[in-house]
């Protein structure tokens, strides 16, 4: 079962690993990224492609679910306006095995960071605003799976 | 044939046109989202700065992801932004 | 900050969790082991070696804490009488980048399945008991972080 | 100098000894886990049967992990166990 949840509502870590594990298998991944703290970020501000989001991370997930034997793939992602400590992104993936469910989280971050169309711009405490850039690591860490 | 398409921006893009969407009429000869992007160039020196270097630029045509050479076919939506920075 | 449970108690993930996120860093990596259904297993009974257990986790911590870049591990572990869908193993880690807290967790369950002292016996419905061998696959899953 | 050491078992070595623990007395000249595997193996036909095979068991010498070669030196307790299986 795949669920895609995108919205400014934030999301139960216990609640969506419960209902992954409710779907069989005894093996449950899970990664939560965060709004980090660097000592001068006021917020941060994710937009996205409302037409294109849902789509692209439906699509994500069916490439997961035909790489490794999984029972559940869940990802939230949230959008709009955020502060440090705040959440951003959930994934939770449930397999018969470990291997298959913790490969399989990473391989749905690293393809979030690179192909879903979401956009972040950081406020500093002094008020200047500046878009986040695409990272080289991420890129790298995302085409790793095509090999 | 002539015909409009409706052209999303998003992030840096939006906010340096001012602009969430646009519909514009394009000619037979547009045909793959360079020719869209000469087309943009033209208008004013704003479009030609913002869309000169394609290299920090994506498109997606009706919500998959294209490049500069993919044809524009039937697409109704093409969708021009930075690379994406989720997750 | 390392946290090492072990005991009967059952563990709350988002609990555990929200305690690492509270550790800072903004990446923060869970799994949730379970007693797997596969059709007639009736209980499933955890022994350890009490005197060893606490140090043999802590020092899998530690190899953790020492390899990746983490703001905090934790790890719970239950002993005792289980049955299909309960949990038995969690490990959270938490840090700056998705890839040392996912990469940790991984390491820590492989780890955990070779290297920690606690022993897993099977009741089957029909009454049948056995006691479960080691993997070769976790053998090799837990040597490959030596390489 | 003759002295004694605790011996512990876990999983299915324990409970075909019918076995938590004991005590055994050991020689000037038990020196490894292998001769104290010996002596445990002198016992009778179970505990031969038991501790015959040391590819199927593994030893802790005060809670750390020992091989049948290890010297068991000032060690109180040593742990005799199958391959372990938690996570």
């Amino acid at each position: 079962m795949i669920r895609v949840e995108v919205g400014p509502a934030d999301f139960d870590i216990g609640a969506e690993s419960a209902k992954v594990a409710g779907q069989g298998g005894g093996a449950i991944s899970s990664f939560v990224g965060q709004v980090r703290d660097d000592g001068n970020l006021e917020t941060l501000e994710l937009e996205h492609y409302p037409a294109m989001t849902q789509k692209a991370l439906l699509e994500i997930a069916e490439t997961a679910r035909s790489k490794w034997s999984l029972h559940a793939i869940t990802i939230v992602h949230r959008v709009g306006k955020l502060t440090v400590g705040d959440n951003i992104v959930l994934v939770v993936t449930g397999s018969d095995h470990r291997e298959a469910a913790i490969e399989s989280c990473s391989f749905i971050m690293d393809r979030l960071k690179t192909v879903a169309p979401f956009w972040k711009k950081e406020t500093r405490i002094d008020g200047k605003t500046k878009w986040i850039e695409e990272r080289a690591s991420d890129v790298e860490a995302s085409e790793k799976w095509n090999a | 044939m002539d015909r409009s398409i409706k052209i999303v921006y998003f992030a840096w893009v939006r906010e340096r046109l001012g602009l969430e969407e646009e519909n514009i009429a394009i000619g037979g000869g547009v045909k793959t989202i360079s020719d869209v992007l000469d087309v943009l160039k033209n208008r004013s020196d704003t479009y030609a700065d913002i869309f000169s270097d394609v290299e920090k630029l994506r498109f997606a045509l009706d919500q998959d992801y294209g490049l500069p050479a993919s044809e524009i076919g039937a697409a109704q939506e093409l969708a021009i932004f930075p690379p994406v920075t989720g997750g």
